[in-house]
């Protein structure tokens, strides 16, 4: 708390003069519009960056996914209808993606399908029994806090780069095993591996997060409904399972929506340990778009933008039955 | 008046522009030019974006010769377009992408050739005599084999993930890739080359981490296997010899080799850097000036020596080049490298030039390394390579 | 205070770890829960220490396998008659004894070499099997000044411009989130639902996707090359406005009213009420903001063109390029972007737990 | 300093309707209490006064002056919140000059004015500290010293001590009282609390759902309520109450009777009574006299003795399970289980009709 | 239903010595209530006996047998917490059943003792309801229900009643004593409260910094303290207290002085009184009796009248600035600026020497 005020101390000082020209700003604008209206004054700048930043490409990308050509200036750009739609949706049968036009972007659908729930799930398992470990009577709890929020402050690259690292045949990994005595194995070149550690990396590099967040909504649980259960004579297992997890549900919903929104959009890390090989193995539905609006020559806005949209729209549906759930679930 | 120079920051290139942007500073007075590296990846990456939106710098320093071509400015009128002519002819077509018109884009500066190199050491301590000029890709194979399998190296040949790299192989084969009027030929070179490649990975000449454990088209290298011995053939680029010099020292005996031959031809893929103007800029004329000003031989040769390159200039190529810094080994690979480019096949020329060059290569190394993993068999993988390629085409031309 | 230290060295390491703190006896729980900790000490942190050690491994230190754990490089020594240095090789002779000599030249599986204590002696042809390099540990800090000198010094250039963005972007995402947070927690009006919910709408939006659009629109305001065109776009971050609201609900209406009574303005409410009393959240949005601000590459790779506005992300993924990578660069490039970060954690990281543990995510 | 009107103020927040229409004179440097069960309105009345609220209907006058369409800050009120709503992260010092600064006074005057009001209310070592480092009282004396400094015309106070511990709350009870005499402010004081409106008011508003009961000085409220409401809520513990009927009527008595309780006469007369009517009898606990042997009155069962040690509840049941408490000063010896008997004296009662208006003033004295 | 034994149960937290020895022994079925002032380890106490924390040293017996290394849950006590710390997410049901599951009761026995506890609490309607749903006071019958439902030897009460507005209290506090009246369990009962020390308790100790002062009954402790403090803590409002010295002693008489303060004669004796020592000399101040007229006794400014109705508290002044509280039954007709005369009755008062003990027992009855 108290840093938190020689913090703000610091940031006030920083900003501290642009500040003092912005009150009379203000305080005129309040006389002129009144009070009530003040709230947009200040929803303004914010306001305008979403608009501007936020909702603007989007809206640009809807109309990229309807026009074609490989310019970038809507002006440009020839309408096409729904033929990027149509070509993505270019399947003799929806299951077989081999049978599709853009094979490429059902197995990255499927990957996502399997990646996000099994990533998720791990991600969410080993958080909260790190956080559970973290909140308990124990030595060093800083250290250990400290060392599982570690990974990340690291960018990106630098997780993928330091496992890449490690994981190539003639990595530290291997090296460990193979002074074990054991047979090295090229972990990044088998489908099955290759996926495992994707998950793992992605996991190792955002748990932290996670931790930290569960953390904070376990030590939200009052002790003394823990004393109460503990005078109960409840079993550690029981008072998890009856305690701890319910009152942590709300947390938990939050950490799950935010979990599944950054996994669906993983790429950085894979596109650079993995390159969403081998393969098609690891590719991931940001690394397709990437791959199809950018990455490649000439580039296709217009498939890449349909296929966003088809991804932001499977999100917001995803969110929406969440957030319905949760409500419902808290009414009763 | 001010001149944006944009050069990759391998070697020393930007310096060596900016020593020689001097002297014509001093001839015209006011005239600054500012030499800016930024990483190849912008280059490749960041560069096309910015000149889609109008942004970006008066000059660069591309690689993707054909694929730009449309956002170059005309510089005709202000060089010696006979000179320009003469002295790159063949590559000046490719700064026009497939287009129909004499105009000169741009002045090719470098020449990059893929190639192999090869570990000697390895093959001296087998006992496998090093194949001669001449020997095709299937006795390399089976050469290095016996050789990794001699000395107990891990692998036999490796090749750097890239389409570019692949095509070599591929035109090799008889693949034509792209044909006349610019449309993706997709043939049966194209699909020997392809099984050929598959059949290295299977029976373990070619180890599966850059093809197979990589997808999309990202690009990938592990020349590191090379330096440590690991592999006996390495299949990279005339750009790496200078790593290749420092790097491995006294450790064993290298030397690039001349084309591996396929049953259609002994080529490799020609590819180089070319500097050009933008249709953008505000001083086209000090542009397309300063350019010419770059190509005057002295210049000429003063930046391929120094940057120990292969030149472009038929001229140079015909006259060869001093490296006066560079070691023994070093000029000798040069010289290989420099020896291959008149064996080049015409098909090799024209994928250079074209402008989906990358889609095609995206395709290729996106494809075979899925037909590497079993999600595609090789029929399947030609024909999606024809489908990629001809949906780029019409996704550019605005009319999927 | 002497007290308690003099306790704490009367414990053994063992009675250290398993007393917990406070009160209570040692629960097998507890070991468990120390078993589990230990396990993530491992896998969390020293792939990182790897990589700091690796990025002081010479370029043939990093190359060889199994890889040593500790930088190595070979012992050299300064014979006469030669100008280098020449390593230093333990040798079995045929006799079966060692000797130390220093190797001239290696060819193939033969290498000549010279015995430095007597090099009149001359060379001596030895295979190469049977010669073990001597080594000793080594730290190549040169990996750290070659990253400098080939940056061409540039990298205080770098790092002032990714301070300035992390610092600007940060600060300008705090006031601009805060005063947002402000409209959407302290007043009811109409309307406060919709933008509420256009702003988180955001979070859904993968900024890959949307990078070429936003580049448009960053171009078309004609800040491409400018540090600015990459700070504005990542100002308005959704989580900052909802970490922040759901803060400002925390604090009682009534200090509001209180100040409208003393004659405050609006703004001043804001600035001088409401602002201070969000520290708490405000670090951790700033932590946030630091983090990815710092990390942020792919925006700044299409919008940073010019060398000069380059920041140190995107200069590390110069050192990958294709024209080979460099790993002890790439390595020793890693270990100085984490650093900063790692150094602002060793003093934030309480905030962030307590932070966002009064932010009352519910 | 100054007088305040309401003039049929309503107040509706939606479609309700939280204060139907309060008229409502407040003369000059008067404490005013309101007092009324939660919810019915008490701060209501006091954010309208204060501005934090605007009316739906009706004027507010301060000094004759229509305040309605004037702005908080600029009406001459202070306000006290029951949170105290100080400033967490500013000192004392600028917690109590914050509101003047705002309106650019003049630096010497703001110190002066805080020096002023610190030394008033003896908080001068604490204008170094933060609110976290105060105690509750002290707190609550710097939310007052807030208010003092703006030197406003009328006072409000929204449950200032609620959040005090008992003791502290008598203390600051004494202290603000002493400090309305030397200030001689108009004051207005919500409370839930009866202590607090019986001893600091010099006039009571007893509100309920937004309508006033009755208005008056705290001994007429407690002697003479309007209604059987005013009687239940004024006076802790609260009065007894018994319903049955008037058997008859005498010269100066009142026969109650109820069913399964002995007839009592009350000595005193009521007007309005009449034989047969369905009445409320209330005696306030301190009001029966308790005889524990004679058979005189109701008899009454002794459940719970609490001693107090300087007086005695006896929680006691009437016959037909009717509850009543009873109050006797010093150290009671009924115990649990004793029967004792009870009846109120002379006046000392209170009769309510059907409506539960009271009936007349059965008080002799 | 049990006994309990604390033999020097000591506690240390880190360095901190919070109870130095506790020795108490509490009968089967009594009702001890625990209280002290803030921070003197009333809580630390009841947690050391529930098991929630260990003793550092010193052993608890419950009926006999050391129960110090037996976890919390196989103690046979159960405790109502200060929050309640109910179950938020489960139903009254689940928070009454919680327990009884976790020790594999029949189902059966679980509903019948959860019907049972809520019959007796009268929440039947409420069990299937959240604890968000149910008001203070309901909470707290679910909290002791929850207690109940375990039949426990001991009960343990931490503040129980200390988040309930006043009224609450009042019914709540009935209704314990009322349970230990039906169920006759030994209870321990700690807080903060006077009235409810008084009222509830069979057995008073009173705490000051982990120390026991004094152990009695309520009205023991009220009218016997055995020393300063004691004295000072129990009784609300407080004893007033005026240091000064023996002057003279008689037969049956003390003259007390103090400086500026006419000499006062105490009718009554108590040994250990010497001429000339310095004393302490407290009245309570329903113990003054007060003359309006007659110059009897010390004369006493009225600063504050309060009048509550039933009866009346005056602030007053002694010479030399002594502030003194005195009650009066009824409605005082003492106003602000009155001289009043007051002295105390015969043994209504208690002397203390310098070290704070009382002298002797000076009440006569
Ligand atoms: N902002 C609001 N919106 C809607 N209803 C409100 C609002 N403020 C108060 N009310 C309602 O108005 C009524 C009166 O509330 P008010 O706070 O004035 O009561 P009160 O007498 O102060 O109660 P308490 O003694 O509990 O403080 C209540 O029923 C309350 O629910
Ligand atoms: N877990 C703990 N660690 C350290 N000190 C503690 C702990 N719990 C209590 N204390 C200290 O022990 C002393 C007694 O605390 P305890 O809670 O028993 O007091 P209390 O009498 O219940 O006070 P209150 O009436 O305020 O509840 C206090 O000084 C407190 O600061
Ligand atoms: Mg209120
Ligand atoms: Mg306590």
């Amino acid at each position: 708390m108290s840093a938190g005020t020689q913090f703000a101390a610091a940031a006030g000082a920083v900003v501290a003069l642009p500040a003092r020209l912005v009150e009379p700003v203000m305080y005129g604008l309040q006389r002129l519009l009144g009070i009530r209206r003040m709230p947009w004054v200040f929803l303004l700048p914010n306001l305008v960056a979403v608009i501007l930043f936020a909702l603007l490409p989007v809206f640009i990308n809807v109309f990229y996914s309807v026009s074609g050509s490989d310019r970038l200036f809507p002006w440009d750009r020839p309408l096409v209808g729904g033929a990027n739609y149509a070509t993505l949706f270019d399947c003799d049968n929806f299951l077989d993606p081999s049978t599709c036009s853009r094979d490429l972007f059902w197995r990255a659908l499927g990957n996502s399908l399997v990646f996000v729930p099994v990533q998720v799930t791990a991600m969410i398992l080993i958080a909260l029994l790190t956080a559970i470990c973290l909140n308990r009577d124990i030595r060093a709890r800083g250290f250990f806090r400290g060392i599982f929020f570690f990974p990340v402050m690291l960018s990106p690259v630098v997780v993928a780069l330091t496992w890449q690292w490690i994981l190539q045949r003639n990595g530290a990994l291997n090296g460990l095993i193979s002074s074990a005595g054991l047979t090295p194995v090229n972990w990044l070149v088998f489908p099955n591996t290759a996926f495992f550690w994707s998950v793992f990396v992605t996991v190792w590099a955002h748990m932290g997060f996670y931790t930290i967040i569960l953390l904070a909504g376990l030590q939200a649980i009052p002790r003394d409904v823990y004393e109460a259960a503990r005078m109960d004579s409840a079993t550690p297992w029981r008072v998890f399972t009856r305690i701890t997890l319910p009152l942590l549900k709300p947390v938990l919903l939050v950490v799950f929506i935010l979990a599944v929104i950054r996994s669906v959009q993983t790429f950085d890390e894979l596109y650079v340990l993995t390159g969403g090989g081998p393969g098609s193995a690891t590719m991931l539905m940001v690394q397709y778009i990437f791959e199809v609006g950018f990455a490649s020559q000439p580039r296709n806005f217009g498939l890449a933008a349909a296929a966003s949209l088809l991804l932001g729209v499977a999100l917001l549906i995803f969110t929406g039955i969440q957030m319905r759930i949760s409500r419902s679930g808290r009414d009763d | 008046q001010e001149i944006r120079l944009l050069a990759g920051d391998t070697g020393t290139g930007g310096a060596l522009f900016e020593e020689m942007a001097k002297s014509f500073e001093e001839a015209n007075p006011g005239v600054d030019v500012v030499v800016e590296e930024v990483s190849y990846q912008t280059i490749v990456e960041s560069l096309p974006v910015q000149l889609e939106a109008g942004e970006g710098p008066d000059i660069a320093i591309i690689t993707d010769l054909g694929g730009l071509s449309r956002f170059y400015l005309d510089i005709t009128d202000y060089v010696d377009a006979d000179y320009f002519e003469k002295e790159w002819g063949q590559t000046l077509a490719w700064l026009r992408g497939g287009r129909d018109t004499d105009a000169i884009f741009g002045m090719p500066t470098t020449l990059t050739v893929n190639g192999a190199y090869v570990n000697l050491t390895l093959f001296e301590q087998a006992g496998v005599p090093v194949p001669e000029e001449g020997a095709t890709w299937q006795e390399w194979a089976e050469a290095t084999r016996q050789v990794a399998e001699a000395t107990g190296t891990d692998f036999a040949m490796e090749m750097d993930r890239s389409g570019h790299r692949f095509a070599s192989l591929a035109i090799s084969y008889g693949a034509e890739l792209v044909d006349e009027e610019g449309k993706p030929v997709v043939d049966d070179g194209l699909r020997a080359a392809i099984e050929q490649f598959v059949e290295w990975h299977e029976n373990g000449t070619m180890p599966m981490d850059l093809w197979g454990a990589v997808g999309g088209s990202t690009h990938r290298e592990l020349f590191s296997d090379f330096l440590n011995a690991n592999v006996v053939l390495y299949f990279g680029g005339s750009w790496t010899l200078a790593q290749m010099d420092t790097e491995v020292g006294d450790l064993f005996d290298w030397a690039v080799m001349p084309a591996p031959c396929g049953p259609s031809s002994c080529t490799v893929m020609p590819g180089g850097g070319a500097m050009t103007a933008f249709a953008h800029t505000e001083h086209p004329e000090l542009a397309g000036k300063l350019i010419n000003h770059f190509a005057q031989p002295e210049n000429l040769d003063f930046y391929i020596s120094n940057e120990v390159e292969i030149p472009s200039a038929a001229s140079q190529i015909a006259n060869g080049v001093e490296y006066p810094d560079a070691s023994e080994r070093t000029k000798e690979a040069l010289a290989t490298f420099t020896a291959q480019i008149p064996k080049m096949a015409d098909a090799a020329y024209r994928f250079q030039g074209w402008r989906y060059q990358r889609a095609m290569m995206n395709a290729l190394t996106t494809r075979i390394s899925q037909v590497l993993n079993n999600e595609l068999d090789v029929d399947g993988a030609l024909e999606r390579i024809e489908e990629d390629v001809n949906l780029a085409i019409e996704a550019a031309e605005g009319q999927s | 205070m002497t007290e308690a230290s003099m306790t704490k060295t009367d414990m053994s390491v063992s009675a250290f770890l398993m007393r917990r703190r406070g009160r209570g006896r040692f629960h097998w729980t507890d070991g468990l829960t120390y078993a589990y900790l230990l396990l993530g000490l491992v896998v969390m942190f020293v792939p990182v220490l790897w990589v700091v050690v690796s990025s002081f491994k010479t370029p043939a230190n990093l190359a060889e396998f199994p890889p040593t754990i500790l930088p190595f490089s070979a012992e050299t020594a300064v014979v006469e008659g030669f100008d280098e240095p020449l390593p230093l090789f333990d040798v079995v002779g045929e006799d079966g004894e060692t000797v130390r000599l220093a190797q001239i030249r290696r060819v193939g599986i033969q290498a000549q070499m010279i015995d430095p204590a007597d090099p009149e002696a001359g060379r001596i042809v030895v295979p190469v099997e049977n010669a073990t390099p001597v080594r000793r540990v080594y730290l190549a800090f040169e990996n750290y000044t070659n990253l400098l000198a080939s940056s061409g010094n540039q990298i205080w250039r770098y790092v002032f411009n990714s301070l300035f963005i992390t610092v600007v972007a940060t600060v300008i995402t705090l006031v601009m989130n805060s005063m947002a947070a402000f409209a959407l927690s302290k007043y009811r009006f109409r309307g406060s639902n919709v933008a509420l919910v256009s702003i988180l709408a955001t979070l859904m939006i993968p900024a890959t996707v949307v990078l070429v659009p936003t580049y448009m629109i960053v171009a078309q305001l004609g800040l491409v090359g400018n540090l600015w065109g990459v700070i504005l776009p990542t100002v308005a971050t959704p989580t900052g406005v909802f970490l922040l609201r759901q803060y400002m609900l925390t604090i009682p209406d009534e200090l509001i009213e209180a100040a409208r009574m003393d004659h405050a303005s609006e703004w001043r409410i804001f600035w001088r009420i409401i602002l201070p009393l969000s520290s708490p959240a405000l670090a951790v949005v700033a932590i946030f903001s630091i983090l990815s601000r710092w990390n942020d590459f792919l925006l700044p790779l299409v919008v940073l063109n010019r060398r000069e506005s380059y920041t140190l992300q995107l200069a590390l993924a110069s050192f990958q390029t294709e024209y080979g990578i460099q790993y002890e660069i790439l390595l020793a490039m890693t270990t100085l972007t984490a650093l900063p970060l790692a150094c602002a954690f060793i003093f934030l990281q309480r905030y962030i737990t307590t932070g966002i543990a009064s932010t009352g995510i519910k | 300093m100054a007088s305040l009107t309401l003039d049929k103020v309503t107040k509706s927040f939606g479609a309700v309707e939280v204060i139907p229409g309060v008229d409502l004179d407040i003369k000059d440097g008067e404490f005013v209490v309101f007092v009324g069960p939660s919810g019915c309105g008490k701060s209501t009345l006091l954010r309208l006064i204060a501005g934090l609220e605007d009316v739906s209907d009706g004027d507010i006058r301060i000094e004759g002056d229509s305040v309605v369409s004037i702005p908080a800050a600029d009406r001459g009120v202070a306000m006290v919140f029951q949170s105290y709503a100080l400033y967490p992260h500013m000192t004392v010092r600028e917690n109590l000059s914050f509101g003047l600064e705002n309106i650019r006074m003049a630096k010497p005057e703001i110190t002066r004015r805080v020096t002023e009001a610190a030394t008033l209310l003896q908080i001068e070592q604490l204008l170094e500290r933060r609110p976290k480092q105060l105690s509750g009282g002290q707190r609550q004396r710097v939310a007052i010293g807030r208010a003092i400094t703006r030197d406003p015309k009328i006072f409000l106070f929204d449950e200032p001590l609620s959040n005090l511990d008992a003791e502290l709350r008598v203390m600051m009870r004494v202290e603000i009282t002493k400090l309305h005499e030397r200030l001689g402010n108009t004051m207005i004081y919500v409370t839930h609390d009866q202590i607090e409106a019986m001893t600091m008011a010099d006039k009571i508003v007893v509100l309920r759902k937004g309508v006033i009961e009755q208005v008056g000085a705290p001994l007429d409220l407690y002697n003479h309520p309007r209604n059987l409401f005013v009687a239940g809520f004024i006076g802790s513990p609260r009065m007894n109450f018994v319903e049955g009927r008037i058997e008859a009527l005498g010269e100066h008595t009142i026969t109650f009777a109820a069913d399964g309780l002995p007839p009592l006469v009350l000595d005193g007369a009521v007007e309005g009574a009449a034989t047969g009517a369905p009445v409320t009898l209330g005696v306030r606990p301190e009001d029966f006299l308790v005889s524990h042997a004679a058979e005189k009155g109701w008899p009454a069962t002794v459940s719970i003795a609490e001693q107090y040690g300087a007086s005695s509840y006896l929680h006691c049941t009437l016959p037909g399970d009717r509850p009543v408490l009873i109050h006797e000063p010093g150290q009671s010896k009924a115990g649990r289980g004793d029967v004792i008997h009870v009846a109120p004296p002379a006046g000392r009662w209170h009769l309510f009709d059907a409506e539960g208006l009271a009936l007349g003033n059965p008080r002799l004295s």
